[in-house]
C-alpha cells in the first residue's frame, strides 16, 4: 500500500480549493458554482474510497495505521527545541469516517443544488459547505489534538455562518450566537486540556499520548490537586460535550435549525456533532485512564433520555429530527461511557446515515409543501412516494427495528451499557444508564413513528389555507410561495436519488455479518463482521517508541509487520476485563428489551395518530408538556439568568467601576491633589492671615498680643514674619 | 603699581563699557528731545555698546582666571560666562522694552539705563571674590531693580510692587549683611581666600556660629534668586511690574545671584566636612521646597505672566540641585541650564508681553486659539513651552536632563524622584497653555496684527538656539564644561 | 546598505517637510506626497526585511555615529528580529492610515505632517540602540500624538489628549531616572548609554538607598522602567488613558496608536527591562503575569459592557495586550515567541477593527449599537453593507483568535508558554478567550443581523479605495495564520537569545 | 572699658528691634527705618570686629560703604513711597495688598 502525499492531501484539498473559488469567483460562475464544490466533495470521496478499500478489503488488520508527520512551524533556536508538527493519523476508524463523511456530504450537497435553487443565499451557501466538509475531513485525518482543535473551531465557524446565513432574521443571529458560544464553552476547555497535555508531553500527537499512557507517564502528576490524567480527560470531554451538545451545553442544536435545512443535515446531523465523539473515542485510554468514563455514560443517558422526552411533543418536522439528533448523540456518547467503543462509533456511522437521510426527506417535504408544521401536513404519502419510502427506512432504523443498521448499533450499546449498569459491579447508582438508555429507545420509536404519520398518513391538511402561525419556525422556504399546489415528486437526481442512496444504507447487514446484530445467528459469516473486526479501542503498548515518519514522498512499508486479525470481543476498557458469559446474557436480555420496548412505541404511536384510539397525553398533562415545550427552562435560565442577570451585570458593574471611580478618582484624582494643593496655598493667604488674623485681634488679647499684632499685620509683613519663622527653623536645624 | 592697575582694568573693560554706556544714555536721555526718532537711535546705541560689551566677554571666555583689585574681582571663565548670559538677557529685554507697550508711552531709554545698571551689579555679583564685592553687587542689583519694579509709575500695581521689593530686599539684605558682619569676625577677613583658610580649624561654638551666619547670609542671595521661603515678593512684583521688566528679572538677577551662590558654595563648603553636610542638607530641602511650591503654585494661575513667574521659581529650584553636588558636572549643567532658560524664557515673555499688548491682558484667553490666529508665533510658543517642560527634542530636556545626570550621579535618588514628580507636575500646566494655545478655539478669526517682521525675526532668532541645542548641545557643554570656576 | 536605516528614518521627515512645503490650497498634492513617502518606506521596510539575515540574533543594518562625546552617546541605529517585524509593521500601517485619511478635511497639511513625524518618530523608537535616543524618540512620539488627537479628535478631545500626554510622560520620566542611573552604575563608559552594553544582568549585586531605606538596585530599577513600559501597553491599573484616547482619536490615529504605539511598551520589556533587570524580570514575573491576567479578564469584561464600538474595541485590545505580558511573563520559547506574535497579529487584527470602525463611522456618524436612548445605532448591516460584512467577518474571527486566522497561533503558544508556569493563570486566563469571543460576537450580532435599521438606508458599500487599503491586511491575517513562519523565523532568533539569558536567573 | 561682648550685644537688640519695627509697625516710613536700625547693627558689628579681633581695617571700611547703601537705598525706598503716598494717598502699610493671589 504506497500512500504518498498526492494520494491522501486531495481529500482535504479539494473542498478547500471550491471553497476558495467560490469565495473569491462564486458569483461569476454558472450556478454559482455548486456544482464545483459537489464535485470536490466527490472527488475527496473517491480519494477516501480508495484508503477505505485498502483498509476494508485488504487484509484485516485492526493495528494497520499510516502516521505522517510534517513540522508546521519551528521555534528551536539554539538549544531550545521547540517544533510544532502536523501530521495525519489514518487508521480503520479514520478510513471508515473519511469515507462516510466524504459520501454522505457528496449526497447532501448534489440534495442543496436542488434544494437551495433559485435561494438568495444559494451562492454563499456553497461558499461554506465545502470549507465545512474539508475541515470535518481535515478533523478526521489530523494526527494530534491540536490540528483537532484548528478544524474543529473552522467547522464552528461554518456553522456560526451557515445558522446565521439568513442574516435579515434576527433569529437567525441569535441562534448562531448561541451555537458558536455554546460550543466555544467547550472548546475553551479542551484548548487547555491540550495546552495541559502538550506541556507535560511535549506533543498531542494520538500515537505520543497512546504512549504515554502505556508508559504510564501520567501516573502521579497532578494539577490543582486532581490527578493529570483526570483533569486533561475532563478537559478535553468537556470540549466534545459542547461540540456533541451534551447536556448541559445542549441548548444550541436545536436553535441551529434556522440554517437551511440541508445545511442542518450535513452540520447538525451528519458530521459536526459527531466531532465530539470522535474525540472522545480518540482519547478513550486517557478518558479510561482519567476514571471519567461514568461521569461520560451518565451524561450520555441523561442527553439521550431528555432530548427524548422533548421531541415528544415538538410539531415542527425539524425540530423533531433535532432533538432526535441530540438523543442518539447521547446514545454514542455513552456508548462511549460504557465502554463499548465499537458500537459507540457503529452508531456514529449509522446515525450519519439515516439521519442525513431524514434530514434530507424534510428538506424535500418542506421544498415540495412550503410547510413545516407536521400538525398542517398529513397523507403525503401519494405526492412525495419516494420521499416517503426513503423516511420511513430510516425511521424504522433509528426506532430501532431489527434488520436495520439502528438496530444494529444501538443495542450492542444498550447492551453493554445493560452489562455496565447492572452486572460490571459498578455503583449500583450507575443503574441509572441503561434504564434512561432503554426508556429512551422507547421513546425514539414513539416519537420518530408520531412524525411518520402525522406527516405522510392521515388525510392531507395542507390546503387549509391559514399558514398564518407558527411562522418562526419556517426557514427561508417557509415564506416565500405559500399555498403553492403540492407538485407530485417524480424521480429527480438531485431531490430523491441521494434519499434513496442513503436510505440503502439504513439495511443492518452492511455493517455487521448477523441479522441481529448480536454475536448469535450469524448468516453471512465472520467475513461480513468487518466492522466489529476492524474498530476496537487503540491497545496503547503498541505505541510505545513508535517511529515517526516525516511526510516524504516515498512511503515506508509498516505493512511489513501487521499481526493478523484476532476478533476482539471484549469491548475495549470497560473496568476490568469483562466476564464474556455476563457480557453475552446481556447483549441477548438487551436485544430482547429494546426490541419489545420499540414495538411498544411505535404500536403506541399507531394507536394515537392513525387510529386515533388513544388520545395524545398532550392533553392528559398539560404541565408536563409545558415543561417539554420550553425545553425544560434551560434557555430561559441560561440566557435570562446567567447571561443577561449575572454577566451583563457584573460588566456593566466594572465597566462602571472603570470609568466611574477608578479614572475619575484614582486617576484624574492627582490633578485635583495638586489644584487641592494650589486652593490651600490661597486659603492660607486669604484665610489664615487675613480672616483668623483681622478677626482675632479683639478676641485673644494680652498674651498672643505680639503674635496676632504680627500676623494681622498686612501681607508684606506677614512675608517677613515667613521669613523670620522659616529662618529660625533653618537655624534651629542646624546641627554640628 | 599704577600700571598693574591699569593692567586690570583692561580685563575689566566690560563692566567699565556697561557704566560707560549707563552715563552716555543718562546724557542722552536728558539731551534728545524728540523721542518718537531719537528712542531707535538711543535704543540701538545702548545695543551696540553691549554687543561690544558681548565681544569683550567672549575674549575674556578663554583666560585663566585673574584675581583683580586685591582679590576683590575674579575674572575666571565662570563669571564670565554668566555675564555673557546676562548681557544676552539684557539686550534681549531692552529690545523686548522697545517694541512693548507696556511700559509707559513716552519713555525714551530709562528702561536701558535701569537696565545696564542692574547688569553691571550683576557682572560685579558673579564675579565678586569678597564679602564688600558681594554686598556692593547685591545692593546695586537691588536698588536699580526697585527702580524698574516700580516702572509704571502711574499704576499703584507697580508702585506697589516696587514698595513690597524695597521693603523685602532692604530687609533680607540687612539679615544677609548681619550674617556676613559676624563671619567677618568669626572668620577674621571678608577675602574669601583667607576666611577659607580659617575654616578647617574652626569647630564648637564658632562652627555654629559660622553656619548660623551663613544661614543669615543666604538670604541675601536666596530672596535674589527668589527661593522658598524667601520667593514670596516674586509673584507680586513679576505681576506688578511691567512685561520687559518682568521678564529681565525672571533672567539677570537670578543668574547673577546663582553665580555668587555656587562661587560661595564652593569656596566655603568644600574644605569643612561638618559645614558641606549640612549646607548640603540645607539646599537640597530648600530646591524640593522651592520647585513643589513653584510648579504648586503656577498650577492655578489665570494670568500668564504669575504662571511664568511661578514657574521660573521652580526653574530655579531645580537648577539649585546643580549646587548641591558641589562638583564640575554640577556648575557645567548649572550654567547650560541658565543658557538654555535665558533663551526659553525670552521667548515666552516676548510673545506674552505683544499679546497682553494687543488685548490688555495676559489671562489664558488671549492665548485661546493663537494657532488660527497667528501661526509662527503660536508654534514657536507652544514649542518654548514644551521645552520648559523639559520635552524633547528641546534644549529644555537636554538642560534637566543634565540636572538629573548630575543629582543621580550623587544617588540622591529621593531628591530625582522628588524632581521628577515635579516636572510632571509642570507638565501638567505648560501643557494646559499649550492647548489654549494649539486646541482651543479662536473666537473670531482676528489674525494678531502689529507683529512686525523685525519682531518675528528676533523670535526665531532666540528659538534656534532652543531648538539647536536640544540636538546638537556638544558644543555648549564644552563651553559650559571648560567654564566652571577655578578656586583659588 | 547600512543606510538604509537612516533612510527609513529620515525619510518621513523630509516628507514632512514636503508636505509643509506644498501650497495652501493644494490639498490632494499633499494627500498624494504624503502617500509616496509612505509607500516608499514601506518598499524599504520590505526590502530589509529581504536582506534580513534570519539566522543570527545579532543586531543587523547597524549605524553607529557618536553624537555627544562627553556622555557617551551616540546616533546608533540597528535592529533585530523583533523590530524588524515592527519595522514592518509600522510601515504597513502607516502607509494604509495615509489612505484611510484620505476623507480628512480639516487643516489637512497639519495632519499629514504630524502622522510623517509620528512615523518617523515610531520607527526611532524601534531603531535607537543607545538609551538616550530611545528615550528622545519615546518622548518625542508623545507630541504629534498630543496633536492629533487634540485637534482632530472627538468633542471630548483635549481631555483625552492630555490624559495620554501626561500618563505617558508621568511613566517616561521615571524612565530617564532609570537610564541615567544605568549610565553611572555602568561607570560612565564608552557604551554606557547603550542598551545593548547593559543587558545581561550586570547590576544583580548593586544596591542603593532611598530616604534612608535601602533597596536592591535592579528591583528599583525594574520596576522604574516597568512603570514607564507598563503604562504604554497598557497594562492594569495603568489602562485608564486608553479608553479615552482611542475614543476620542480620528480613525488613524487609533489604528497607529492600537498597531504600533501599544506594542512600544511591550518592546520596551523585551529589550530593556527583562535584559537589563533578568533577575528582578524573573523574581516578579508572578507579578507581571497577574496583572497580565487582569487586564485579560477585566479589560473583556468591560468591553463586553460598551455600547461605544470603538471603546468596544479598545477594552478589547487592553485584553489582547494582556495576553502579551502574559507570553512575557512566561520566559518560556513559545511563551516569548507568542508574545511578540501576538504584538503583530494584534496589531493588525486591531487595526482592521479600527479602520472598519472609521469606515462606518464615515457613513453614520456615530458609533453607538445601542444609542443612549436606547434605540439601534445600527442593524441589518449585512444586508445593506455585504462587503463591508465580510472584512468585517474577517478582522472580527482574526482577533478573537480563530483558527486559520492569525490571532490564533500567538495565543495559543502564549497559552503554551504560560501553563507550566502558572496553571491557575491559565485556567483563568480561558475564561478571557471566551468572553473575547462573547463581545465580539454580540456586537455582530447586534450590528449586522435582523431588519435593515432604517437609518442605514443610504450607506453606501465600501469603495475600491477602502478595498484596496483593507486587502493587505485580509490578507496578512489569513496567510500568517496558515503560515507563521515568515514571522516566526525571523524573530525566533532573537527571541531565544533572550529566553536563554532568562533561563540564566 | 568695654568689651566685644557688650557690642555684640547691643548690635544683636538693634537688629532684634529692626525686625520689630518692621514686622509690627503700619507706617512705611518706619518700615524704612527699622531697615536702618538693622544696616546699622550689621555696621557695628564690623566696626566692633575690626577693633577687637581682626585689627585691619576691612571692617571700618566695610561699614562706610553700609552707610553709602543704606542712604542710597532709603533715597529710593522713600522716593517710591513717596509715589505711593501720591497714588494712595496714605502711607499705610496695609493699602499694599493690591498684588496677591
Amino acid at each position: 500500500m504506497e500512500y504518498t502525499v498526492g494520494s491522501i492531501a486531495p481529500i482535504f484539498l479539494s473542498p478547500v480549493i471550491a471553497f476558495v473559488i467560490n469565495a473569491f469567483f462564486g458569483r461569476k460562475l454558472p450556478r454559482q458554482g455548486d456544482w464545483l464544490a459537489t464535485l470536490s466533495i466527490f472527488v475527496s470521496f473517491i480519494f477516501s474510497a480508495r484508503i477505505f478499500g485498502d483498509f476494508v478489503f485488504g487484509q484485516f488488520a485492526t493495528d494497520y495505521y499510516i502516521h505522517k508527520v510534517f513540522t508546521w512551524f519551528d521555534l528551536s533556536y539554539g538549544t531550545q527545541i521547540y517544533k510544532i508538527d502536523m501530521g495525519i493519523y489514518i487508521d480503520n476508524m479514520a478510513a471508515i469516517m473519511l469515507v462516510m463523511v466524504s459520501g454522505v456530504a457528496t449526497l447532501i450537497h448534489l440534495f442543496s443544488t436542488w434544494y437551495m435553487d433559485h435561494d438568495e443565499k444559494h451562492g454563499r451557501f456553497f461558499v461554506f459547505l465545502p470549507l465545512f466538509t474539508s475541515a470535518m475531513l481535515g478533523l478526521v485525518l489530523s494526527d494530534n489534538l491540536f490540528s483537532l482543535f484548528i478544524f474543529w473551531e473552522i467547522m464552528g465557524f461554518c456553522s456560526y455562518s451557515l445558522i446565521g446565513i439568513y442574516n435579515k432574521k434576527e433569529k437567525a443571529g441569535d441562534a448562531s450566537l448561541k451555537a458558536f458560544m455554546t460550543t466555544r464553552v467547550g472548546d475553551v476547555f479542551l484548548l487547555l486540556g491540550i495546552v495541559a497535555l502538550w506541556t507535560t508531553l511535549g506533543s498531542v500527537n494520538y500515537v505520543d499520548i497512546y504512549a504515554a499512557i502505556a508508559e504510564g507517564k501520567f501516573l502521579g502528576q497532578t494539577v490543582l490537586g486532581i490527578s493529570f490524567a483526570t483533569f486533561t480527560a475532563l478537559c478535553i470531554f468537556l470540549g466534545a460535550m459542547g461540540k456533541s451538545a451534551q447536556f448541559p451545553l445542549q441548548v444550541w442544536l436545536p436553535d441551529a435549525m434556522m440554517g437551511p435545512t440541508p445545511g442542518s443535515a450535513l452540520i447538525h446531523a451528519a458530521t459536526m456533532v459527531t466531532a465530539g465523539v470522535w474525540v472522545s473515542l480518540r482519547m478513550y485510554p486517557l478518558m479510561v485512564l482519567g476514571d471519567i468514563t461514568w461521569f461520560i455514560a451518565v451524561i450520555g443517558a441523561i442527553t439521550a433520555f431528555g432530548a427524548a422526552t422533548i421531541a415528544v411533543v415538538q410539531t415542527d418536522i425539524k425540530a423533531v429530527l433535532a432533538y432526535s439528533t441530540l438523543s442518539q448523540l447521547g446514545y454514542m456518547i455513552m456508548g462511549v461511557g460504557v465502554g463499548s467503543y465499537n458500537a459507540a462509533f457503529m452508531h456514529v456511522i449509522t446515525h450519519a446515515m439515516f439521519k442525513a437521510c431524514l434530514f434530507l426527506s424534510a428538506g424535500s417535504i418542506i421544498h415540495s409543501v412550503h410547510e413545516q408544521e407536521m400538525p398542517k401536513l398529513g397523507g403525503l404519502r401519494k405526492f412525495l412516494p419516494y420521499t416517503h419510502f426513503a423516511m420511513m427506512c430510516c425511521t424504522l432504523a433509528i426506532a430501532g427495528i431489527p434488520f436495520f443498521s439502528g438496530f444494529v448499533s444501538k443495542d450492542r450499546i444498550l447492551g453493554d451499557a445493560l452489562y455496565y449498569g447492572f452486572m460490571a459491579g459498578q455503583n449500583p447508582l450507575l443503574a441509572i444508564v441503561p434504564i434512561l438508555g432503554f426508556a429512551g429507545a422507547g421513546l425514539t420509536a414513539f416519537y420518530m413513528f408520531r412524525m411518520m404519520f402525522m406527516t405522510f398518513y392521515g388525510e392531507n391538511r395542507t390546503h387549509h389555507d391559514d399558514h398564518g402561525h407558527g411562522h418562526g419556525h419556517h426557514d427561508a422556504k417557509g415564506h416565500e410561495a405559500h399555498g403553492h399546489d403540492i407538485h407530485h415528486e417524480h424521480l429527480d437526481v438531485r431531490q430523491n436519488v441521494p434519499l434513496l442512496i442513503l436510505s440503502v444504507f439504513t439495511l443492518g447487514f452492511w455493517f455487521c455479518g448477523t441479522l441481529t446484530g448480536q454475536s448469535f445467528g450469524k448468516v453471512f459469516g465472520a467475513k461480513t463482521e468487518w466492522f466489529k473486526v476492524l474498530v476496537e479501542a487503540p491497545r496503547v503498548e503498541r505505541f510505545v517508541n513508535h517511529p515517526r515518519q516525516e511526510f516524504s514522498k516515498v512511503d515506508t512499508k509498516e505493512a511489513a509487520h501487521l499481526e493478523h486479525a484476532h476478533y476482539h470481543h471484549q469491548t475495549g476498557y470497560a473496568g476490568p476485563n469483562p466476564d464474556e458469559h455476563k457480557l453475552h446474557s446481556a447483549h441477548t436480555i438487551g436485544a430482547i428489551a429494546s426490541i419489545i420496548i420499540a414495538f411498544a412505541g411505535v404500536f403506541l404511536a399507531f394507536l394515537m395518530y392513525i387510529k386515533g384510539s388513544v388520545k395524545p397525553w398532550a392533553s392528559k398533562f398539560p404541565g408536563l408538556t409545558k415543561v417539554l415545550q420550553n425545553k425544560y427552562y434551560f434557555d430561559d435560565f441560561y440566557i435570562e439568568v446567567l447571561i443577561k442577570k449575572g454577566l451583563l451585570g457584573l460588566n456593566r458593574g466594572l465597566a462602571w467601576f472603570d470609568m466611574g471611580i477608578y479614572d475619575r478618582f484614582a486617576v484624574d484624582g492627582w490633578a485635583a491633589v495638586n489644584r487641592v494643593l494650589f486652593k490651600s496655598a490661597k486659603w492660607f493667604d486669604n484665610v489664615v492671615v487675613d480672616a483668623i488674623g483681622v478677626d482675632g485681634t479683639g478676641v485673644a488679647v494680652n498674651l498672643f498680643n505680639l503674635v496676632l499684632r504680627i500676623v494681622q499685620s498686612g501681607k508684606i509683613q506677614f512675608y517677613f514674619i515667613m521669613l523670620i519663622m522659616v529662618l529660625a527653623s533653618y537655624i534651629w536645624t542646624v546641627n554640628i | 603699581m599704577i600700571q598693574q592697575l591699569f593692567g586690570f582694568l583692561s580685563y575689566y573693560i566690560p563692566e567699565i563699557i556697561c557704566v560707560v554706556l549707563m552715563t552716555t544714555l543718562l546724557v542722552a536721555e536728558s539731551a534728545v528731545k524728540d523721542e518718537h526718532a531719537s528712542r531707535g537711535k538711543i535704543i540701538g546705541y545702548a545695543l551696540g555698546m553691549l554687543a561690544l560689551c558681548l565681544f569683550f566677554l567672549i575674549q575674556n571666555m578663554s583666560e585663566a582666571p585673574i584675581y583683580i583689585f586685591h582679590n576683590a574681582i575674579t575674572i575666571d571663565p565662570f563669571s564670565t560666562l554668566i555675564k555673557i548670559i546676562m548681557v544676552l538677557g539684557t539686550m534681549g529685554t531692552i529690545f523686548l522694552s522697545y517694541s512693548s507697550k507696556d511700559i509707559y508711552s513716552n519713555l525714551k531709554s530709562e528702561f536701558a539705563i535701569m537696565a545696564v545698571g542692574v547688569l553691571t551689579g550683576g557682572m560685579l555679583l558673579a564675579s565678586a571674590n569678597n564679602m564688600l564685592t558681594l554686598y556692593l553687587g547685591i545692593e546695586t542689583l537691588s536698588i536699580l531693580s526697585y527702580v524698574m519694579s516700580s516702572f509704571k509709575r502711574d499704576e499703584s500695581t507697580s508702585t506697589e510692587a516696587g514698595l513690597k521689593y524695597v521693603l523685602y530686599g532692604g530687609l533680607s539684605a540687612g539679615v544677609a549683611l548681619y550674617g556676613i558682619s559676624h563671619l567677618y569676625g568669626i572668620l577674621g577677613s571678608i577675602q574669601f581666600v583667607e576666611m577659607v583658610a580659617k575654616l578647617p580649624g574652626l569647630e564648637g561654638t564658632n562652627l555654629v556660629l559660622v553656619m548660623i551666619s551663613f544661614i543669615l547670609f543666604f538670604v541675601g542671595l536666596g530672596y535674589k534668586i527668589s527661593v522658598f521661603p524667601f520667593h514670596m515678593w516674586t509673584p507680586d512684583v513679576y505681576q506688578g511690574a511691567p512685561i520687559p521688566v518682568t521678564a529681565f528679572f525672571a533672567i539677570i538677577p537670578k543668574m547673577a545671584g546663582l553665580a555668587a551662590l555656587v562661587r560661595v558654595s564652593f569656596i566655603f563648603f568644600t574644605s569643612n566636612a561638618a559645614l558641606n553636610v549640612s549646607w548640603v542638607g540645607l539646599m537640597l530641602v530648600i530646591s524640593a521646597m522651592t520647585m513643589t511650591v513653584g510648579n504648586v503654585t503656577a498650577i492655578g494661575q489665570t494670568s500668564v505672566k504669575r504662571l511664568l513667574a511661578f514657574s521660573s521659581i521652580g526653574h530655579v529650584g531645580l537648577m539649585i540641585l546643580g549646587i548641591v553636588t558641589l562638583n564640575d558636572e554640577g556648575v557645567r549643567a548649572i550654567l547650560f541650564y541658565g543658557i538654555v532658560y535665558m533663551f526659553m524664557t525670552l521667548i515666552a515673555f516676548y510673545i506674552t508681553s505683544h499679546l497682553s499688548d494687543m488685548y490688555g491682558t495676559d489671562s489664558y484667553d488671549v492665548f485661546k486659539g493663537l494657532i488660527y490666529k497667528h501661526p509662527t508665533m503660536a508654534i514657536i510658543m507652544a514649542a518654548v513651552l514644551f521645552s520648559l517642560a523639559g520635552m524633547p527634542p528641546f534644549s529644555g530636556f537636554v538642560a534637566k536632563f543634565n540636572i538629573f545626570a548630575v543629582i543621580i550621579e550623587k544617588k540622591l535618588y529621593g531628591i530625582a524622584i522628588v524632581a521628577a514628580i515635579n516636572s510632571v507636575i509642570a507638565l501638567y500646566y505648560y501643557v494646559k497653555l499649550a492647548k489654549t494655545i494649539i486646541l482651543g478655539q479662536a473666537d473670531g478669526e482676528v489674525k494678531v496684527a502689529g507683529f512686525t517682521p523685525a519682531n518675528q525675526a528676533v523670535i526665531i532668532a532666540l528659538f534656534i538656539p532652543v531648538l539647536f541645542l536640544g540636538i546638537f548641545w556638544e558644543k555648549v557643554m564644552t563651553i559650559s564644561g571648560n567654564a566652571v570656576l577655578f578656586i583659588k | 546598505m547600512n543606510g538604509i536605516l537612516n533612510w527609513i528614518l529620515w525619510l518621513p521627515i523630509i516628507g514632512a517637510i514636503a508636505v509643509l512645503a506644498t501650497p495652501k490650497a493644494k490639498d490632494n498634492a499633499v494627500r498624494l506626497v504624503t502617500l509616496i513617502t509612505t509607500s516608499i518606506t514601506l518598499i524599504l521596510s520590505i526590502v530589509l526585511y529581504l536582506k534580513f539575515d534570519t539566522s543570527t540574533a545579532a543586531m543587523q543594518f547597524v549605524v553607529k555615529i557618536p553624537w555627544i562625546e562627553q556622555f557617551h552617546i551616540n546616533y546608533h541605529l540597528g535592529i533585530d528580529g523583533i523590530t524588524m517585524l515592527m519595522t514592518f509593521l509600522n510601515a504597513l500601517l502607516f502607509f494604509i492610515c495615509t489612505l484611510s485619511s484620505w476623507t480628512v478635511e480639516k487643516n489637512v497639511k497639519a495632519y499629514f505632517a504630524l502622522l510623517l513625524m509620528l512615523q518617523s518618530s515610531v520607527f526611532g523608537v524601534f531603531f535607537s540602540l543607545d538609551f538616550f535616543l530611545f528615550y528622545v524618540y519615546w518622548e518625542v512620539m508623545l507630541l504629534p500624538m498630543f496633536f492629533l488627537i487634540g485637534i482632530w479628535g472627538g468633542e471630548n478631545r483635549e481631555y483625552a489628549a492630555i490624559k495620554f500626554f501626561l500618563y505617558t510622560f508621568f511613566g517616561s520620566i521615571f524612565m530617564l531616572v532609570g537610564i541615567i542611573a544605568l549610565y553611572y552604575a555602568s561607570g560612565k563608559g564608552v557604551d554606557s548609554f547603550s542598551i545593548l552594553a547593559h543587558q545581561g544582568g550586570k547590576y544583580v549585586n548593586e544596591t542603593v538607598s532611598i530616604f534612608g531605606h535601602t533597596f536592591s538596585f535592579e528591583h528599583l530599577f525594574f520596576w522604574f522602567m516597568f512603570l514607564g513600559f507598563a503604562i504604554k501597553v497598557p497594562v492594569f491599573p495603568f489602562h485608564t488613558w486608553l479608553p479615552h484616547a482611542h475614543v476620542q482619536a480620528p480613525t488613524a490615529v487609533s489604528v497607529i496608536l492600537a498597531g504600533v504605539l501599544l506594542k512600544m511598551g511591550t518592546y520596551g520589556f523585551l529589550r530593556i527591562a527583562f535584559p537589563i533587570f533578568p533577575q528582578a524580570a524573573v523574581e516578579s514575573s508572578t507579578i507581571i503575569a497577574w496583572l497580565g491576567l487582569i487586564s485579560v479578564i477585566y479589560g473583556a469584561f468591560c468591553a463586553m459592557a460598551q455600547d461605544d464600538v470603538k471603546k468596544l474595541v479598545a477594552y478589547s485590545s487592553v485584553s489582547h495586550m494582556g495576553f502579551v505580558m502574559l507570553g512575557l511573563s512566561a520566559m518560556t520559547t513559545q511563551g516569548m515567541n507568542g508574545a511578540v506574535l501576538q504584538m503583530f497579529n494584534h496589531g493588525t487584527s486591531t487595526a482592521m477593527m479600527f479602520l472598519l470602525i472609521g469606515i462606518l463611522y464615515e457613513r453614520s456618524h456615530h458609533r453607538w449599537i445601542v444609542k443612549p436612548d436606547g434605540s439601534k445605532g445600527y442593524g441589518g448591516l449585512s444586508t445593506k453593507l455585504p462587503k463591508y460584512t465580510v472584512v468585517f467577518i474577517i478582522g472580527m474571527f482574526a482577533s478573537l483568535g480563530l483558527p486559520g486566522l492569525s490571532g490564533f497561533i500567538s495565543e495559543a503558544l502564549i497559552f503554551l508558554g504560560i501553563y507550566q508556569k502558572f496553571t491557575t493563570i491559565t485556567v483563568i486566563a480561558v475564561v478571557g478567550l471566551l468572553i473575547g469571543a462573547a463581545y465580539l460576537l454580540w456586537m455582530f450580532k447586534r450590528m449586522f443581523f435582523g431588519e435593515v435599521n432604517p437609518e442605514t438606508e443610504d450607506y453606501e458599500d465600501m469603495n475600491a479605495r477602502e478595498i484596496f487599503y483593507m486587502l493587505p491586511l485580509c490578507i496578512c491575517v489569513v496567510v500568517f495564520g496558515i503560515f507563521p513562519s515568515p514571522l516566526l523565523n525571523v524573530m525566533k532568533a532573537s527571541v531565544g537569545q533572550l529566553v536563554d539569558l532568562m533561563a540564566k536567573f | 572699658m568695654m568689651s566685644l561682648a557688650s557690642y555684640l550685644i547691643i548690635s544683636l537688640i538693634l537688629f532684634v528691634v529692626g525686625l520689630m519695627v518692621m514686622i509690627s509697625r503700619k507706617n512705611i516710613v518706619a518700615i524704612l527705618l527699622g531697615i536702618e536700625l538693622i544696616l546699622n547693627a550689621a555696621a557695628l558689628n564690623f566696626v566692633a570686629y575690626s577693633r577687637y579681633v581682626t585689627n585691619n581695617l576691612d571692617g571700618h571700611i566695610f561699614s562706610l560703604f553700609i552707610i553709602v547703601i543704606a542712604a542710597a537705598e532709603a533715597a529710593v525706598g522713600l522716593a517710591i513711597v513717596i509715589r505711593f503716598f501720591q497714588i494712595k494717598e496714605t502711607i499705610h502699610v496695609d493699602e499694599a495688598t493690591q498684588l496677591r493671589n
